[in-house]
């Protein structure tokens, strides 16, 4: 069959022909239609199944507010679930899918789900599967998942690319149909910087869907010269296919671009769709309005649509749902679709109005206070019963029936911002209220203004008031301009299985039972039903469901709640909120200056932050990292190391109150530090728990250059602002990072100073005496290069740090190589650079862990009483100095060849092994090559007094208990000779 | 003179440069950088002196100014001084000479890696990186601004110019975001 | 969000970094005889107001200055944006 | 009204005729023994065990809007007890307990569905980090479990295992930690509360507390007096305005928490995931929809809405740890006010004022807090002292330096 039911006109291109494939059987189409369209015009009514029920589906709407006609979108892994027909542009060779039942969408075994629904009511799953308990986990609640959801991912990643972008103007008017685009031409022509976005791919809206004339042409060629003029205009940008999803705070609007949708494939490095945050002046939201239904009895059988959703496919997209259609409406919208329709040479069965003085029409039938009762058809509709005014009835046979119970302006993005809608008794309906976002103004139908000809007034009329442009009106092009009072109806009386929701499948029963059983607020309602939950989150549902609790209730309908809308106006992609933000590049990478080098050296590496480091590097023939990591060790504390510490944090303190200034920042003393000289600093927070630590180097009397952690220099950094221009705002001091500037290297091991000697410029005396222990200074090397030269250690051996422009870093470290070679220089990475620091007893990150103070870290003494610093006040709390505080201890294997556990718990030699007599914990653990056995570092209950205990390291996480004693956390040279050396 | 060869921040011996459609993303390692912040009291003094060594007044805030010796605003009393390497490799002492002790001058030109952003077509490319209002921007305007959670900064050399600076250590990162953007904007 | 920052005008919230209350501005005088009571007021406990909360924001892909921002916790809606380092002089706080 | 599979049955026969309101709209009396401020979870859990286990029955809770609505009803319903430190660990764990015999208590099915928490590892830090993790829950009788990689493979093929910026090194998994149907605990613990003869008083906003002579003897309502021998607060993130009536300042700052859910799907997450290098934490429900969720915004607010900043953030990290849910819906984001504490952990104690009690500052940790949390306030109010799990959660915690925190973030909230 091949589009039997098309109609005349249309802004589709015959001339082309598009092939696509739903539920594998293949049909055409053409440019301009939608997947919906072309279904519609291939004559394929049944689309999908409902969630709960498994009810046939067919289109309900025309638009992005669809709550059926949802499928499965392309193939592999660009499956694309739960998405709407409706909203699918056409392209060749597209392929779709029905979802939610099995083993077809005509026969869905699940189906009988719909026999059961008198048990499955509203929240009976909350009064059931509870007996026998163990039964929920194991049977109840896997049959229900299994039947949970509606369209399926493909488990493979989404190969499409995503961006995000940033675009300012002064007035953002969201939607282009007659109130939008008068709005655009209004601003553009006075020169506003205008962005016009609708989430169509044809601009007009509701212009692209009517009969009527916009001065002597139609409503679509009005639109598409307003559309001609707007792109002349450089100070407007027109963003087609793009939805404002959300209004937030202080006039930024999201908006998803559809950039790749509509094409079969997209380029290399093409985008599927950018998010666009969007700075506005002002903005001006012309979202338009949204037919709402009636509800009545087996309502939702596929072929029961809007009756304006029947008129957009007939003259936009040139097709019908059926050759043989009936209207069943409260207001006079509705006989338009039967006009237009039947202007197209579709057969209208009746127009069944509920107000006994509608409009008559010599064309076709007209039902006067009559009301669908009922209606039949397995898979979609063929008949529909009607209670006449009369009481008698009527069975009409049709295939298509369009309902129209009134208007709802679509006021979603004035809630977005926690806005309340108001009722408005003319429309029966609600509208934007006061509280909008602000900056926010609408207009058109959004606003009430339903009627062409006040659309257009509203949208010019706003855009010069969000302007603030004087002078009169432009001139409107002669439009319809029908009276819009409504008079509601929402449902007909008796019905029980009608559908308001009819994804979810609720029902005015379902609304009836909530009532019944206390769940009356409207968000109870929505809870308790599922009501407006499905995909299209209540667009059509909601109202009719809060009518009825109102009646229920006895109230009105403002009295009883307001239905407000969360964004996104409609779903979006995870993929495109994440735009290029994955894989390699979730995060930015940051590399040392030695980077290439090390990757030629056969490196392996260790994410560290957002840097990359050299973690060891193996030889050939080193089959285990132990290896690797046991020799980097040996070796330097044998000759001399070389591991790249750039990555420390570097920061410039400079100005005359400088030293002053440290000496707040760090517990311990600076302000007595002498030129040239290096201390070591522990930074508290001002809680009195230790925030970092590392060194300072005081390069003149007015200039010191302090490192950080490199997990925290960020944070001290700005820890650092705070306290110079919030605390101390009159101390002349200056700060810059300096991180990136310098490549510096540790250059550590008995034979640094020969290595160094090699580089360093004759002029400079780093002997012992010329440079001694805690030494820095400005110096040049390898012929005039500036460089700093730092002496000291974290390895514990006698040490150098040696920084220079990190361009020159690479060079430098082949250099170090090089030179090092008779030495039997090695490079170590971080695991080695951990070995040594556990043998030396310094503390690192896993000690550093934001819950330590100095006191237990061993270094209680630094923290001077003698000057205000950050956390000295609070560190004396007494809870933080109890005589069984966690003090910092070494760990030692009492059998050598026993493993020590990071995270393992102390607990006493005997006695039970629980929470209640936990000693402390392991935070750190290795193998020494220096005691040629596993240590730790731990952190122990009173453990400075404990020294030489055996106690127990349990880890039943890893199953391990280990007899281990209690030492000096300064494994390796405890009087620290070597670095004096 | 000394005998260590440099490499560039993207790691080459030369830097890089790509072109899609109208805009050309070139590396620039040609540059020398150093951090002005004025000391407290002496910020007159700091800028007058900062005016004598880029030979125009002190660039004010969201500006630059100078040539070869240029400066652009990034703090309160704060300016980064920008000249040619080649001819400034010492620009931190340069500075430090001709401020004195009105101003604590940084070395920062490793700190950084510049990219030149130009063509007919390149506020299509940044609008897809930052948050700035590039088209706005007019020549002599320097803004910080995140890109891709990398803090730069965005100078405007001429219309349909850009200079971005970014963290050194990712200059990798960045670049992958400029051309990703290139392919995509263009 | 949508931050007016005194020397350069209105710049997006995720390029700032938040702290908390201004009156974290008012450290104690360590000396003083209530020290550790005034400390610990000053550390943790807050008013956490729902209306006008004046707060600490810090433009760190910016300019690196504290603002203190004026903002309302009910409706975001920011009254005032303020140099942190003036509002420190201005409320007597020195070196 | 007992529930059960079989009153379903027969209702469905007889035309559902017989379902009565879940709970009465009682007006409120003149005079309680003890009145819970907050319909919330906490504020409902504690009158249901006020009044189950400690016999209190002359018990009102009063709700200034509907009962469920605040953080009960919009977070990410997942539970576990998977904490570090003393403090915590055995009050969690008496949670966790709770809730796996929630049914049955309550005669109200919320779904406790027990599919396993990950909390993921990237670095040998974080290994060692959870290792002490999962040796404290199991010293405290909890269940923990440390996986390698491969086993981490196992369980989730689809996590991002090639081209990871932060390859996934193991997870500490807690098979009894799951989800729960968050609404379902608000109606569950109000229905069996009332049918205990408790009165659940909606749409009465607390406006004063009558305080002489440093007692608490009631509170000023939008109904008017509520005269009350003991008040417990437990209004999370309003915490702040209402003990501010009190003139109480709390170590507490309300911050909002985003949370999100996609389309329905079929049935792709067995359990629940966190990922360790970003801020991202993912389950499914049984409707099919992915709950996700990461940091909160990080600003003071009490406006139930955030920014896209945080959006974006929450999704890159989704992108990042399982990239095959990018063609997944978003279809409804949504916050809660959060009452973030100074050190991450809450405060279940008396106050300075004689009578009135405080419960809050549960960050965004509150919901799988709800029935521990309830039972011991419920234990505070009847007895007067701590409940034995809750003995840390004192308000003077910061002043004596005797902070619970997990994090080691210090006292900046937001960072909690």
């Amino acid at each position: 069959m091949t589009q039997g039911n098309r109609l005349s006109g249309g802004q589709i291109d015959r001339n082309t022909t598009l092939n696509f494939k739903f539920d594998n059987r293949s049909y055409t189409a053409h440019p301009g239609d939608t997947l919906a369209s072309a279904l519609l015009a291939n004559n394929v009514r049944l689309i999908g199944r409902s969630f709960k029920y498994h009810r046939p589906r067919g289109l309900l709407t025309a638009g992005s507010e669809e709550p059926n006609g949802i499928v499965e979108l392309r193939t592999g892994n660009r499956q694309e679930p739960n998405t709407r027909a409706t909203t699918i542009e056409m392209f060749d060779g597209l392929e779709a899918r029905s979802q939610n039942r099995w083993p077809s969408l005509k026969f869905d075994a699940l189906a009988i789900n719909d026999r059961f629904s008198n048990f499955l009511t509203a929240g009976f799953y909350y009064k059931t599967f509870m007996w026998p308990a163990a039964f929920w986990e194991k049977l109840y609640e896997p049959m229900i998942r299994r039947a949970a959801g509606l369209g399926s991912l493909s488990m493979q990643e989404d190969p499409d690319e995503y961006d995000k972008g940033f675009r300012h103007c002064d007035l953002l008017i969201i939607g282009a149909g007659p109130a939008g685009l008068m709005a655009a031409l209004t601003a553009g022509r006075a020169g506003a910087d205008v962005i016009l976005a609708d989430e169509d791919f044809a601009l007009g809206g509701r212009l692209n869907s009517e009969s009527f004339a916009l001065n002597d042409g139609t409503a679509a060629d009005w639109a598409a010269q307003a559309v001609a003029e707007l792109s002349a205009l450089p100070n407007v940008r027109l963003m087609p296919r793009t939805t404002v999803i959300g209004a937030f705070d202080h006039g930024i609007y999201g908006a998803v671009e559809r950039t790749g949708d509509h094409l079969a494939s997209l380029p290399a490095g093409k985008p599927r769709q950018i998010l666009w945050r969007i700075y506005t002046k002002r903005s001006l939201l012309c979202a338009g309005a949204t037919e709402r239904p009636i509800a009545f009895e087996n309502n939702d059988r596929p072929g029961i649509m809007l009756a304006s959703a029947l008129r957009t496919y007939a003259n936009r997209f040139a097709t019908t749902a059926a050759q043989r259609v009936a209207v069943f409406t409260n207001n006079d919208d509705g006989h338009r679709t039967a006009a237009d329709l039947h202007a197209k040479g579709v057969k209208i069965a009746a127009v069944i109005d509920v107000r006994p003085d509608a409009p008559i029409n010599h064309d076709y039938e007209v039902l006067r206070g009559a009301q669908v009762s009922d209606t039949k058809g397995r898979l979609g509709l063929s008949f529909v019963e009607i209670a006449l005014a009369d009481g008698s009835t009527r069975v009409l046979e049709c295939g298509a029936l369009g309902v129209s119970g009134g208007w709802n302006p679509n006021v979603h993005l004035t809630c977005h911002q926690r806005g309340r809608p108001v009722w408005n008794d003319d429309l029966a309906a609600f509208v934007p209220g006061t509280d909008l976002p602000p900056g926010l103004s609408v207009a058109g139908a959004a606003n009430g203004a339903f009627s062409t000809h006040g659309a257009l007034r509203s949208g010019a009329e706003s855009a010069m008031k969000a302007l603030d442009l004087k002078g009169s009106l432009p001139d409107l092009p002669a439009a319809e301009d029908a009276p819009a009072s409504q008079t509601p109806f929402w449902y007909v009386q008796g019905c029980s299985r009608a559908w308001l929701d009819q994804q979810n499948d609720v029902t005015v029963k379902d609304v009836k039972l909530s009532h019944q059983e206390g769940f009356r607020s409207v968000e109870h309602l929505k809870r308790y039903t599922t009501l407006g939950m499905a995909t299209d989150q209540g667009k059509t549902s909601n109202m009719g469901g809060l009518a009825i609790m109102a009646e229920l209730a006895g109230k009105s309908i403002p009295e009883t709640g307001t239905t407000i809308f969360r964004p996104p106006y409609t779903p979006v992609p995870i993929a495109t909120f994440a735009g290029r933000m994955k894989g390699k590049e979730f995060h930015p990478t940051r590399l040392t200056p030695s980077h290439y080098w090390a990757k030629e050296r056969g490196a392996v590496f260790v994410e560290v932050g957002n840097w990359l480091r050299a973690q060891w590097f193996p030889l050939p023939g080193e089959t285990h990292w132990r290896e690797s990591v046991d020799r980097e060790v040996r070796q330097t504390r044998a000759s001399v190391g070389v591991c790249d510490c750039t990555t420390l944090g570097k920061i410039d303190v400079q100005g005359s109150d400088a030293a002053a200034f440290l000496n707040r920042i760090y517990c311990n003393g600076f302000a007595k530090l002498a030129v040239g000289k290096t201390r070591y600093g522990l930074m508290l927070r001002e809680d009195g728990m230790v925030m970092d630590d590392g060194t300072a180097a005081r390069l003149a009397e007015d200039h010191f250059v302090v490192t950080t952690t490199t997990a925290n220099a960020v944070g001290v950094y700005r820890h650092m602002e705070f306290v110079r221009q919030c605390l101390f705002p009159d101390m002349d001091v200056q700060l810059i990072s300096t991180t990136e500037a310098w490549a510096q290297y540790a250059v550590a091991g008995p034979n640094s100073r020969k290595l160094l000697q090699k580089i360093v410029d004759p002029e400079f005396d780093i002997s012992n005496e010329g440079f001694p222990f805690m030494a820095c200074g400005n110096i040049t090397v390898c012929g005039g290069l500036r460089a700093r030269l730092f002496r000291i250690s974290f390895s514990g051996e006698l040490a150098f740090e040696i920084a220079v422009p990190s361009r020159y870093g690479d060079a430098l470290m082949r250099r170090l190589m090089a030179e090092g070679e008779e030495f039997n220089v090695v490079p170590y990475g971080t695991e080695a650079l951990g070995v040594m620091r556990i043998e030396k007893g310094h503390a690192a990150g896993n000690e550093l862990n934001g819950t330590t103070t100095a006191l237990n870290l061993g270094m209680g003494r630094m923290v001077s009483k003698k000057k205000d610093s950050i956390g000295s006040t609070l560190s004396e709390r007494e809870g933080l100095n109890e005589p069984d505080a966690l003090m910092m201890v070494g760990i030692k294997p009492v059998s050598q060849t026993d493993k020590i556990t990071a995270g393992g718990h102390l607990m006493n030699a005997t006695g039970p092994v629980d929470a209640a007599h936990d000693q402390g914990y392991a935070t750190s653990a290795a193998f020494s090559p220096a005691l040629d056995c596993h240590i730790g570092l731990g952190l122990l209950k009173n453990g400075g007094a404990r020294m030489g205990e055996k106690m127990r390291l349990v880890s039943p996480v890893t199953d391990l208990t280990v007899e281990v004693e209690i030492v000096s956390a300064h494994f390796v040279d405890p009087e620290g000779e070597r670095l004096r050396a | 003179m000394h005998d260590l060869v440099a490499i560039t921040a993207l790691g080459g011996s030369e830097p890089r440069v790509d072109t899609t459609g109208t805009v050309t993303c070139s590396e620039v390692p040609g540059v020398a950088l150093a951090s002005v912040a004025a000391r407290l009291g002496r910020e007159k003094k700091a800028a007058k002196a900062l005016a004598k060594l880029i030979g125009t007044p002190a660039p004010a805030i969201g500006r630059f100014e100078g040539a070869p010796v240029a400066a652009f605003w990034t703090g309160p009393d704060q300016w980064m001084v920008e000249a040619p390497f080649d001819s400034h490799e010492d620009l931190a002492e340069q500075a430090k000479a001709a401020l004195g002790d009105t101003a604590s001058v940084s070395e920062q030109t490793d700190a950084w890696v510049r990219f030149d952003l130009s063509g007919a077509d390149v506020l299509a490319v940044l609008e897809l990186l930052c948050p700035l209002d590039a088209r706005k921007m007019e020549e002599g305007d320097a803004a910080g601004t995140p890109i891709h959670h990398l803090g730069c900064f965005v100078l405007c050399r001429a219309p349909e110019a850009f200079s971005i600076y970014g963290p050194r250590s990712s200059a990798g990162s960045l670049n992958h975001a400029i051309l990703a953007a290139m392919t995509s904007a263009l | 969000m949508i931050i007016d920052h005194p020397l350069l005008g209105p710049r997006d919230s995720s390029e700032f970094v938040y702290l908390g209350d201004a009156s974290l501005i008012d450290r104690p005088d360590w000396q003083a005889e209530n020290a550790a009571e005034a400390f610990y007021d000053y550390a943790y406990l807050r008013d956490n107001p729902a209306g006008e909360h004046r707060e600490l924001w810090f433009h760190e892909s910016g300019d690196r200055s504290w603002l203190v921002v004026t903002r309302n916790t009910m409706t975001h809606e920011i009254s005032k944006v303020e140099l942190a380092r003036d509002v420190a002089r201005a409320q007597g706080r020195s070196k | 009204m007992r529930y059960s599979g079989f009153k379903v049955i027969k209702e469905a026969l007889t035309g559902h005729k017989g379902w009565k309101p879940a709970w009465r709209d009682p007006e409120p009396k003149a005079q309680y023994d003890v009145v819970v401020i907050g319909g919330g979870g906490h504020g409902l859990a504690t009158a249901h065990y006020l009044a189950k286990v400690y016999g209190q029955r002359n018990v009102a809770v009063i709700e200034k809007g509907w009962i469920g609505g605040g953080n009960v009803g919009r977070n990410t319903t997942i539970i576990r007890s998977n904490y570090l430190l003393d403090g915590n660990e055995p009050f969690y764990e008496f949670s966790l307990k709770l809730w796996e015999g929630l049914e049955q208590d309550l005669n109200y099915n919320a779904m406790v569905s027990q599919r396993g928490i990950i909390n993921l590892i990237h670095s040998d830090a974080q290994r060692d980090a959870f290792t002490r993790r999962g040796n404290a829950m199991i010293l405290n009788g909890a269940d923990a479990e440390l996986l390698d990689a491969e086993q981490v493979r196992k369980e989730y093929p689809y996590l991002n295992f090639n081209d990871a910026r932060f390859p996934i090194k193991g997870g500490l998994m807690q098979r009894r930690g799951g989800t729960v149907r968050h609404d379902a605990v608000a109606w569950g613990y109000a229905r069996s509360a009332d049918s205990h003869g408790v009165d659940i008083i909606q749409n009465c906003e607390v406006t004063g507390f009558r305080i002489e002579d440093g007692k608490c003897l009631g509170v000023e309502t939008s109904k008017g007096f509520i005269g009350a021998g003991k008040v417990g607060c437990a209004v999370a993130g309003n915490s702040g305005r209402v003990m501010g009536m009190a003139d109480i300042r709390l170590p507490i700052e309300s911050h909002v928490l985003q949370a999100f859910v996609s389309e329905g799907l079929k049935p792709v997450l067995p359990g629940v995931i966190t990922f360790g290098a970003g801020h991202f934490y993912v389950s499914q429900s049984d409707k099919g929809g992915l709950v996700f969720g990461g940091d909160i915004d990080g600003y003071n607010t009490y406006a139930q809405r955030g920014n896209l900043p945080v959006v974006e953030d929450v999704c890159e990290g989704g992108m990042a740890l399982m990239p095959m849910i990018g063609r997944a819906r978003l279809l409804r984001m949504w916050g809660g006010i959060m009452d973030m504490s100074m050190d991450g952990s809450p405060i279940i104690d008396r106050t300075p004022v004689e009578g009135l009690y405080f419960n809050g500052g549960w960050c965004y940790g509150g919901f799988k807090a709800t029935p521990a949390s309830g039972y011991c306030f419920a234990h505070l109010l009847a007895r007067n002292e701590p409940h034995p799990t809750a003995t840390a959660y004192r308000l003077d915690r910061f002043r004596t330096g005797r902070m619970i925190d997990e994090k080691g973030a210090g006292n900046q909230p937001n960072l909690h």
